[in-house]
């Protein structure tokens, strides 16, 4: 007997980052699957990935690195689709500190805001920063969030510079506020960066849910992979119009160039390379003491079959 | 000095139009001549909308949410989450304030502890509760309830820490056991201080709520706050802050009109002629 | 000496109090007093100079510093259970009404309520304050709060009854009924009292025994009179037996030097 | 009739109280009074008949529901600002050691702290109590504390006395000393004074008017007798004079069936 | 009943060891028999390692901290902007609370806002702060304030109207004006009041400060605890937690010594003896 009605956990369902769930949701995915998806919205994405480990939440859409992360803590946790190729992830200083700062290197003694220390965003800036053979005491980090605050941060000058994903940087980048230093939303950006993809937002399951509750996850994994399917031909005013209009930012065209911005970052296929693995798991090893040393299985952290099913059957 | 009703009233309700006219003014209109004042521009607005909404926004979107009825669901969740942690919060703050305060030797050595979790921020238990108490609405009661207790324990605590002695001789040598002291003395004696705290609780209870829906939920006012504050709503945030204020104001009356009943006994303030 | 076993018996007791500045005050010094069982002993004395506080002994409210505080020949230990005790200062619960008041003292021991509140309506009755039932404490004034204490401790019917200026804030003619109506019920079944009272008069006219202490600090107990009148009295009737005048002018002699020397000792002028 | 302006008027002074069942109760109706400058009047009364209520009255704490009260002919809105009033309850302020406490009457008025507590030490001794002065008022016998109260009254030497039983808790000598320093004071610079008592000998020892009020409710004011003593007095001299027997028995009788009526109203038995 | 201080100590102390024990047995040992308790399985550990961590690696690393000094300048920040809202709230709740007591004009008309403004969830108003105040501590400093202050100013508001009628009586005939009124009557009578609100508050002040920086900060407590929970530490959340424990421990002791020495006046606790 498999579980059909399923608890989603989200940290910040809003933001482009995890639009394929609301789109999944909006369209109607979930129910045509057969499915019953509460979706609970978390504070942050740690949040999300502690009720999944906790037992309150069977399935989460969250960053592929806790997957990582949690190998090493033992607690077995696999993605079964991606639904981000990039972080979208953007690094940009204030306008008027732009002619100070012209590349990463000149961050050096600067202030970043990241959504919160210790966030993807932090590790993001750590690793740029990193490859411009600055040392992350180099920088000092402010924790800002995602949301108006940060815009609040950086209008104020409280900081020099932002890593923080969108909305945040196509509001500020509407409203004349900064200039952008790297770009992780678009194909060349993370080229540029990684030399590649960077799986971001995916959905994953702990281990042995996965095991006991195979048709599930495939369903789960179907609707998903729709919704990549149907996001791949949709225009800006598609996503507009389905989406709820509280997500419109206040001002559609701003949510629409947003979204443009943004589109080459979702995943195609669902499928997370062997390369993006490396390449996110190059990137927190750096950085995090516990990892450095650590043995890491990248393949238990990526469970292929269902994606190819529904690629299959659709 | 003394006013009706009615008057008072329309005090209250001028307050709630002079704020929100200067409200409306400074997030609308350009206020000059701040140079003097220390500002970089000379002209700007006050509250820019992106951070303050505006008045009108607001107001439709709270008549909005009414009229497509959207609101009452997430109220009722909220509602029913504030009670309960209100309830067990205040009824736990009570039973143990009387514990401690009649046992000098528990209250005295868990004293330092007692004060420890006071200080735990709520925010970080948030996983804990949700991990042991799922993520329905129980471990946002949870969180209502540990600010809620904390009040209501000390000044049920210090109440009956406050009975007069000589009222509190003449029950023993009434021969009261321990437990008619407590219903008869300590209980009516500690009421007001527990009222008091009681005021505060209830907004406290409605916060403990909202911010554990705020933390991750799927329902309730905290949830409709949350999702607008991501994406840039201000007129979402504000409007779910109004309807919570609202609703406090109904709850807390409800804690008045017990209040008057239960202290009928006090003499009327005094005649305060000068 | 009374007859029969004691009611009260305090042997050598001595109480002082600790002050702010960690000195000490010694109110009470090496005190012996025995009320026998069914006695009435007035105890009179300059102001401030122990009564309240020995019956604070009495009733176990407050552990003598020294010396040995028994009650019906067993050593008191914690709360004197026998005794009712109608304090000085005011001691009525403000939350309940006067009824209510003293209906309690009944209810605590496991009366049931209907029949607690009838008894002490007719308690409120016998105190001249029928009608006063539905008041709080704060609505009433002075004389009438010591009148609902008064019954709230007589309604109880305890082996030994502690006053504390029980008639103090009543005028003279109700103090006369009060006081008869407590003879009528000491009458009926003889309890110990203790009765602290500034009214010689009264002193003499209600008991067996006058017991007058000296002034403080360290006061001591001074003086021990049989009452040699008989009962049945009525408190306004006795005053004219010449008996009640020649013991109330032995007293008032030791008394009033008495008065005057502790006023000397602390220095009033 | 007093000569000179009267320092307290009270004319057809009506005072209920609202009660919790909504209904009045009157307590004094249509009393009128009239307290000359630098008269001594005595209040006496059965209990519960309203005596303090019209010391309220007069010290502005409480408005009549009908009638007026003149201070000094002009009529008396908000607080008697030339009154000194000693209340009937405890009302020291607890915080306050009983120097503070007396210290503090005349700091209100701008008297430097030094001199203030210099001050109060002698108003310690004055009312017997030197060397109570670091006590908190907790830490006083009943006694004790009314007289820290007599001290903190008496300091500031206010215009108009009010005294509500100042010496009900105190023993008959410490009484009489009291009242000889009350007298001593009054004779200086004659103050209106009005003053509440149980005991019509002390009335009449101390006051040039003795007013006598009926039973409540709807007390009124049913004598008033002047006392033909000459001044200056002894409280205990006075009482071997005639005059004073005479007195005492008239207005005794007038009073004793006051008493008896007010105790039939209200149903005692 | 009477213990002395060492027993006390030593009690308290038993206590800590009791429930460290306990956690460390239900974090490193699995609990058999739970089928019977209604458990899913059989054996388990109750308080799983990933979200209690363990005794020892809490202590580890808090040792580590104080080591390498990296504590410090956190716990500096935290202090300080925990000390100012803590003094800021509660001075203004004691100055307004006394305002709405002797004024109860003002008081009737602004009840329901104050109320309203009770309710506001806190974390809604911080990036509302922060576009004020910035990111240094007064944003933090702001949101321990509003904690603080309401606490403080009900209780102070109660405490004034809960003097005594015939003190008070007794203080306006001797002719004390509204400003020695304050002083001599209402400031001593609601310093009971006050103090209990104080021991709450004291946590709420640190709540505060911590919830700031965890919302978005570059030092203090709660920015370390942030940082742990972002990557999962929760040896460093808990070390965090214990040490802020600590901390407000520290502080409170302080509010004590002025509580006893400012309440001397009252009677000693009646013996209780039964
Ligand atoms: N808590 C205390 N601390 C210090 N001294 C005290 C305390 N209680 C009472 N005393 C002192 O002990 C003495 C006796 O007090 P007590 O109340 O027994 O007097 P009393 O005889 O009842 O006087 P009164 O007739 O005035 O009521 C007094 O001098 C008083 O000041
Ligand atoms: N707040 C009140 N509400 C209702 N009745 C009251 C109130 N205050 C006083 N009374 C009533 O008014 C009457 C007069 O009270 P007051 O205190 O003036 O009496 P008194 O003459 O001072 O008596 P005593 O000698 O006992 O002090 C009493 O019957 C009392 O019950
Ligand atoms: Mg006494
Ligand atoms: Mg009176």
């Amino acid at each position: 007997q498999e579980k059909k009605s399923l608890t989603l956990g989200v940290g910040g369902k809003g933001l482009l980052y995890y639009l394929p769930l609301t789109l999944a949701e909006r369209l109607g995915y979930f129910k045509e699957q057969g499915l019953d998806v509460t979706i609970t919205d978390f504070g942050g994405g740690a949040k999300s990935l502690q009720s999944l480990i906790g037992g309150s939440a069977d399935v989460v859409t969250g960053a592929y690195e806790h997957t990582i992360r949690m190998q090493v803590k033992n607690q077995p946790i696999v993605a079964v689709t991606e639904l981000g190729r990039f972080p979208g992830i953007v690094i940009a200083v204030r306008k008027d500190r732009a002619d100070k700062i012209k590349t990463l290197k000149d961050l050096k003694g600067a202030k970043i805001g990241v959504t919160a220390p210790g966030s993807s965003t932090h590790f993001f800036a750590n690793a740029l920063i990193g490859k411009e053979g600055l040392k992350t005491s180099d920088v000092s980090i402010i924790g800002i969030g995602g949301g108006a605050g940060a815009v609040a941060a950086m209008k104020k000058g409280d900081i020099d510079a932002i890593s923080n994903l969108d909305p945040v940087i196509s509001k500020l980048e509407q409203d004349g506020d900064i200039v952008v230093l790297a770009d992780s939303r678009s194909e060349e950006g993370n080229q540029k960066l990684f030399g590649g993809n960077n799986p971001a937002a995916v959905v994953y399951f702990k281990a042995d849910f996965v095991q006991k509750n195979p048709e599930t996850v495939q369903r789960v994994v179907n609707a998903f992979y729709k919704t990549l399917k149907w996001l791949e031909k949709a225009s800006a005013d598609d996503v507009a119009k389905t989406v709820p209009p509280e997500y419109h930012l206040g001002d559609v065209a701003l949510y629409k160039k947003a979204f443009e911005a943004s589109k080459a970052m979702y995943s195609k296929d669902g499928i997370v390379s062997d390369a993006g693995m490396k390449n996110a798991y190059g990137m927190l090893k750096d950085f995090d003491e516990e990892l450095k040393g650590a043995n890491v299985d990248l393949s238990k952290t990526f469970d292929a079959r269902f994606v190819k099913k529904a690629a299959g059957g659709a | 000095m003394k006013i009706n009703r009615i008057q008072l009233l329309s005090l209250q309700i001028l307050v709630a139009v002079v704020a929100i006219g200067l409200w409306h003014v400074l997030t609308k209109y350009e206020i000059c001549g701040l140079a003097r004042l220390g500002f970089e521009k000379n002209c700007t607005i006050l509250l820019p909308p992106f951070f303050f909404s505006t008045p009108g926004d607001v107001g439709a979107r709270i008549v909005k949410w009414f009229v497509e009825g959207t609101i009452w669901g997430h109220l009722w969740i909220t509602l029913i989450e504030a009670a309960l942690a209100f309830v067990i919060g205040s009824v736990g703050g009570v039973l143990i304030g009387f514990w401690f305060a009649r046992k000098p030797l528990v209250a005295a050595v868990f004293d330092p502890y007692v004060k420890m979790a006071n200080a735990l921020p709520r925010v970080v238990l948030a996983p804990i509760f949700a991990l042991w108490l799922g993520l329905g609405i129980w471990s946002k009661v949870a969180l209502g309830v540990t600010l809620v207790f904390f009040i209501v324990f000390f000044n049920v605590y210090q109440g009956v820490k406050e009975v007069s002695p000589t009222v509190l001789n003449n029950a023993r040598m009434l021969g009261m056991s321990e437990r008619q002291l407590m219903r008869h003395v300590y209980w009516p004696s500690a009421l007001s201080w527990m009222f008091s705290s009681l005021h505060t609780s209830v907004g406290f209870a409605v916060v403990g709520a909202v911010v554990g829906e705020y933390l991750g939920s799927a329902a309730g006012l905290g949830y409709i706050i949350q999702q607008a504050e991501g994406v840039f709503d201000v007129a979402g945030v504000f409007a779910g802050m109004v309807v919570l204020a609202a609703f406090v104001i109904a709850i807390d009356l409800l804690v008045t009109l017990v209040e008057n009943r239960l202290l009928a006994w006090r003499p009327a303030v005094a005649d305060t002629r000068t | 000496m009374p007859s029969g076993s004691q009611a009260v018996s305090l042997r050598d007791v001595t109480i002082s109090f600790t002050l702010a500045d960690r000195g000490t005050y010694t109110a009470v010094a090496d005190a012996s007093l025995d009320v026998g069982d069914g006695e009435f002993v007035a105890i009179v004395g300059p102001t401030g100079c122990g009564k309240s506080t020995l019956l604070n002994v009495a009733a176990g409210l407050l552990k003598p510093s020294r010396g040995v505080a028994d009650i019906f020949d067993a050593p008191l230990r914690g709360l004197n259970r026998q005794a009712g005790y109608l304090f000085q200062a005011e001691a009525l619960f403000p939350w309940k009404t006067a009824q209510d008041n003293i209906a309690i003292a009944l209810e605590i021991s496991g009366t049931p309520r209907r029949e607690a509140l009838r008894r002490a309506e007719d308690w409120l009755a016998r105190v001249g304050l029928a009608g006063f039932g539905p008041r709080f404490p704060h609505m009433l004034s002075g004389g009438q709060r010591k009148r609902v204490g008064l019954a709230q401790v007589l309604i109880r019917d305890p082996k030994i009854l502690l006053m504390d200026e029980p008639f103090g804030p009543l005028d003279a003619q109700t103090r006369q009924i009060m006081g008869n109506l407590l003879l009528d019920l000491w009458n009926q079944d003889r309890k110990a009292v203790m009765f602290v009272t500034h009214d010689l008069e009264e002193a003499i006219a209600l008991s067996d025994r006058v017991v007058i202490m000296s002034a403080g600090p360290a006061a001591r107990i001074i003086g021990d009179w049989r009452v040699p009148l008989s009962r049945p009295r009525d408190t306004a009737e006795i005053k004219l037996d010449p008996a009640f005048h020649r013991i109330h002018r032995e007293i008032w002699e030791t008394l009033k030097d008495e008065v005057m020397k502790g006023y000397q000792q602390t220095g009033g002028g």
